[in-house]
């Protein structure tokens, strides 16, 4: 076992382990921050895989917007402190089978290639200029379409968010900050 | 309603509506003292306002009750301890003019000069607190660096800086010092090219305006109503100066203007004192040279009896219209004392003003408001 | 002449021959995290010093003047305090993450530290995607901010986190367009191509008016970012009393200001970095003997220089202006500061596009 | 104005009025029941009476009396309007919907004194604790560990 696989356990078991104490917690300020380490900790994957820009995208996107606009709706809406009541039994229930299912699919998926072996011989092309070529070019593999439909998404949420918050609160602001800023970066990157 | 002890234990919840309900004082760094105000927001909204009172509350009045009317006027130095030496005339009058003591020109001279000089320094002190209230520390020690020469005439006249107890019924305690009149002269020379810089600094600062106008309206039928005085109320339109209304010392004989704004918020009332205070210089500077000679003190007895009878004083402190209320039985001490403090009053109308407002315009309502606790306290 | 570059490539030849390169790159690792703490706990006491002295220049007094030459070690003295200060917790407070709080904010600052070029060739990563890297962590240190108001507990504290968080996610933009316009005029992400780039110049100077209006934009965000007078109404203290470290004392309150600081430091660094050629000397055209005497200073130098030449300026806007209110704050940003910087990056684009800076 | 116009005025409200003018102004001593129907009076034209600049109230021992000092922002006369109450049940109608300094300065006095408003918005405690028992201002109030006798 050398230190790469060290490092890769590590940062696993910290995903896991933050992932299992966002879904027990029984405060709900506590679960956003676990859950907050377990997004953190996926970019750092990405880092030990060395895409870079993926996870810079993963730790704006996720850590730096989803997770601030879910503190902020915790902020606006729960009580301070307060400890949600237990879930029910047939809750728990479903969340182990749903858990258990989406396991099992996603083994499924990764079992068509050889097994779990790691195979470094692929190195992935990670520059800025190739991401976004790529994400722009309308021949074969360009992604300008699909890029487009988002923006075009982005933006209807956007106006539906203003529309909403005819008296702007500060997380409705938030949240079209955060939308604007992933498209905004997207767009004028490269 | 809330039960006052109930409020100082209930600061995690929210309120039945989802409100919170924030103690503001009696420690905190925007009151200016021990004022404890119960703020109740919406989001960053104010709701409503509740001062609760009485946290240096030394029932002064009853204090006076037993104290004779040489002694009480000290105890008023403690009320507005920025406008002591205008509180201590206020008392001085009084006794003044229950007993018909003649007061030499002297001394009414230089009351008049300590009282504008008085006023002077304390709209310094609040330029500098109210800067800070709005977030910039600057202005607090430019306008200290001014303050500190008032402080130090008064320091050689009568040995204090801030309680001064320089008056006493008839006239003065000591007469003034040699070097009083150089002094003050050196004062408004320097303050006449300071306050350029305070102009530079504070009024055509652009956050600072857009902090202060059209904030914290207080409209001239508001301020009749609340009982504001002083520059609360000349910013809203209304002529109170009592050294006009009611001159006393030598205010009839010097030619000044009482300022008057018509806005009503916080810019009217904060230009309204940075205008009084060149007013109070253009009344120093008739007066400094003209300071007639002869006795500081007139002749009174060794023990004073105010006939029976009421009397009320009213002078115009920086803050407002303080009024000194006495019921005299024909003893030596008072049978009852009433301060009419200017700050309580003031305080009263923070309510109505700062409704609807942002958390942070309160800081500048509250800030120009010009509060001093011990004077609502009394 | 003496060169940071040649210290490290030393250390690293020397480590190598020593050492096999798992354990000579973990000795690194260990060289680095103490060198980064130290520089921290130096870059603390420093600016700490230097904004009560700027302070106290404007505020026509000495400032702290008792603690050995100058007072200089005035605030070694203060930390010496905290330290002894017994760290309280309130007792309704949400304790594990009221003690976390300080600490993600203070590791938040360390790991922006990574991809800055100190000197030539002296950077702990150039990492491809810098400033990228550096917008996505930094937005990481709101985290720590709504932690510590929601854990403490407080009122106050509660107000004084959403208002940072508003405020923090709102100026993020202006400053990420700021930094946007040099990449556009780079055509690259990566720290040390963004310094080469201003080899003939620095692009303040060569993107002229565009790149004007980005620095003022964006020292704007980042003084909003840092939450630093006049924005900073996360902690406005005559409002909030102390805002969202209300309820902190000691060591802990100590890493907030500690963090505070080294966040100007760090986006004084990236603006030094992005618009002011970062190591890169000041060169004028073609004075060959000018620009070789420049050349002579050493490019740390050169670095601090301009850094802490933006600190400066960061403190004199905190001791000039009054605060700004919240609904001003993000009227600013919303209103004007962002079509600003839309309309700046396409004018900037255009003129990469037709070549026209120099 | 002059005094005797005022007086006019006033007598044609409080049927029961008295004057006094040995002082500096005009003293007016009503029934504490006459008060808010005078109140109301005075308050509007011709005497515009729309500043009270004090309101307390004197312990004679026997009897509390009410004070109000009035003044007139547009016609610049003064007055001062005296109730008497009952030391027992002090009790007279509150201003404080007519002037709405009185609100506080009411609260003020019932604390104070224990004089009774009726009908106030608000009467609650100001800057005493709310379980403070008496009334500080009051002639026969004794605190033997905070008072010091001179």
């Amino acid at each position: 076992m050398n230190i790469s696989a060290i490092i890769f356990y590590a940062i696993s078991a910290l995903i896991l382990g933050a992932g299992i104490l966002a879904v027990t917690s029984v405060k709900i300020f506590r679960s956003a921050i676990w859950l907050l380490f377990s997004l953190v900790g996926i970019a750092a994957l990405y880092f030990w895989m060395q895409v870079e820009f993926i996870a810079a995208i993963q730790i704006v996107v996720y850590v730096g917007g989803i997770v601030v606009l879910i503190i902020f709706s915790i902020f606006l809406t729960q009580h301070s402190g307060k400890e949600m009541p237990k879930p029910t039994k047939s809750k728990m229930i479903f969340s182990a089978l749903a858990s258990l299912s989406g396991t099992a699919f996603t083994y499924n998926l990764i079992s068509h290639y050889d097994g779990f072996t790691f195979n470094s011989s692929k190195p992935f092309n990670t520059s800025m200029n190739e991401i976004g070529t790529q994400m722009l070019s309308t021949t074969n593999y360009g992604y300008i379409l699909p890029f487009e439909l988002v923006s075009m998404l982005l933006l209807a949420a956007m106006v539906g968010c203003i529309v909403i918050a005819m008296r702007p609160s500060s997380n409705q602001i938030a949240s079209a900050t955060i939308m604007l800023t992933e498209s905004e970066i997207l767009n004028k990157k490269d | 309603m809330y039960n006052q002890t109930e409020i100082i234990k209930d600061t995690t919840e929210l309120g039945p509506e989802g409100e919170l309900v924030v103690n503001m004082g009696p420690q905190h760094p925007a009151t200016h003292g021990v004022l404890h105000l119960v703020v109740t927001l919406n989001g960053e909204t104010i709701k409503k306002i509740e001062p609760h009172l009485g946290y240096i509350h030394r029932s002064i009045e009853k204090m006076c009750e037993s104290l004779t009317y040489r002694q009480f006027i000290y105890v008023t130095s403690r009320m507005d301890y920025l406008s002591s030496h205008i509180n201590n005339t206020a008392c001085a009058l009084l006794v003044e003019k229950g007993m018909q003591i003649e007061v030499p020109e002297r001394a009414q001279y230089v009351r008049t000069i300590l009282n504008e000089l008085t006023r002077i320094a304390s709209h310094e002190l609040w330029i500098g607190a109210m800067a800070m209230d709005l977030g910039a520390f600057t202005p607090f020690f430019y306008a200290f660096r001014e303050r500190e020469m008032i402080t130090e005439i008064m320091e050689d006249t009568c040995g204090a800086r801030l309680t001064m107890n320089y008056i006493v019924p008839g006239g003065l305690m000591y007469d003034i010092h040699p070097t009083f009149q150089n002094k003050v002269k050196a004062f408004i020379k320097q303050f006449k090219e300071k306050v350029v810089e305070y102009e530079d600094l504070v009024t055509n600062n652009v956050i600072f305006q857009s902090r202060t106008k059209g904030v914290g309206i207080l409209s001239a039928e508001d301020a009749i109503s609340f009982g504001c005085t002083g520059p609360v109320a000349r910013a809203s339109g209304v002529n109170c100066d009592i050294r006009k209304i009611a001159p006393y010392d030598v205010y009839a004989k010097v030619e000044f203007d009482e300022v008057i704004e018509t806005a009503g918020d916080s810019f009217a009332r904060y230009m309204v004192r940075i205008k009084e205070m060149n007013q109070s210089i253009r009344i120093i500077e008739q007066l400094i040279d003209t300071i007639p000679e002869g006795d500081f003190v007139g002749k009174t007895k060794n023990v004073l009896k105010l006939p029976k009878g009421e009397f009320y004083q009213r002078v115009e402190t920086a803050r407002g219209e303080f009024g000194v209320y006495i019921v005299s039985e024909g003893g030596t001490t008072p049978h009852r004392i009433k301060f009419r403090s200017p700050g309580f009053s003031n305080l009263s109308a923070l309510s109505h003003m700062a409704e609807g407002s942002k958390i942070g315009d309160l800081m500048a309502t509250m800030g120009t408001l010009d509060l001093v606790i011990p004077d609502i306290d009394r | 002449m003496f060169s940071l570059e040649g210290i490290t490539t030393a250390t690293q030849d020397w480590l190598l021959i020593k050492f096999n390169p798992t354990i000579a790159l973990a000795i690194e690792c260990v060289i680095v995290i103490l060198l980064s703490i130290s520089l921290f706990a130096l870059l603390g006491l420093v600016l700490v010093l230097m904004e009560r002295k700027v302070a106290a220049r404007i505020q026509i007094r000495l400032g702290p003047n008792r603690v050995g030459p100058g007072g200089i070690f005035q605030t070694a003295a203060d930390t010496l305090k905290l330290i002894m200060k017994e760290g309280l917790t309130p007792d309704t407070a949400d304790k594990f993450l009221f003690n976390l709080a300080p600490f993600i904010v203070m590791m938040v600052a360390m790991l922006l530290l990574a991809p800055i070029a100190f000197a030539k060739n002296f950077q702990i990563w150039d990492i491809n995607i810098g400033v990228l890297y550096i917008s996505a962590i930094s937005s990481l240190s709101v985290i720590g901010i709504l932690m510590a108001g929601w854990a403490s507990n407080n009122k106050y504290s509660l107000l004084g986190a959403m208002r940072s968080g508003a405020q923090i996610v709102s100026y993020e933009l202006s400053a990420g367009f700021a930094v946007l316009t040099i990449v556009v005029l780079t055509g690259s992400l990566q720290i040390s191509e963004i310094v080469a780039a201003q080899q003939n110049g620095w692009w303040l100077f060569k993107g002229h008016i565009p790149v004007i209006i980005a620095f003022v934009l964006y020292i704007i965000a980042v003084t909003a970012e840092t939450n630093r007078a006049p924005f900073d109404l996360a902690e406005a203290e005559s409002e909030l009393t102390a805002g969202f470290h209300t309820e902190y004392s000691g060591m802990k309150f100590a890493l907030f200001s500690l963090a505070e600081y080294i966040n100007i430091f760090i986006v004084c660094a990236i603006g030094a970095t992005l618009f002011l050629g970062g190591w890169m000397p000041l060169h004028i055209g073609h004075w060959e003997g000018f620009n070789h005497i420049m050349d002579y200073i050493p490019s740390s130098i050169w670095f601090m220089g301009k850094t802490f030449f933006l600190i400066f300026l960061i403190m004199w806007f905190r001791w000039t202006f009054p605060r700004l209110r919240v609904d001003q704050l993000l009227n600013l940003e919303w209103k004007y500061l962002l079509p600003i910087s839309l309309f700046n990056l396409l004018l900037v684009t255009i003129i990469a596009i037709m070549g026209w800076h120099f | 104005m002059t005094n005797e116009e005022i007086k006019e005025y006033i007598s044609a409200h409080a049927p029961n009025a008295t004057f006094e003018e040995t002082g500096e102004w005009l003293n007016i001593i009503i029934e504490a029941a006459e008060w808010k129907a005078l109140a109301t009076a005075i308050k509007g034209n011709p005497l515009q009476m729309d500043f009270v600049f004090c309101l307390t109230c004197v312990d004679w021992k026997t009897h509390l009396t009410m004070v109000y000092h009035l003044t007139s922002t547009k016609q610049r006369h003064n007055i001062v309007i005296k109730a008497n109450l009952t030391i027992d049940q002090p009790q007279i109608e509150t201003v404080a919907g007519i002037w709405r300094t009185a609100e506080f300065h009411e609260r003020e006095v019932f604390e104070m004194f224990g004089v009774h408003f009726s009908n106030h918005p608000d009467l609650r405690k100001l800057i005493l604790e709310e379980d403070f028992k008496g009334f500080p201002l009051r002639k026969d109030f004794e605190d033997p560990i905070n008072m010091i006798k001179l």
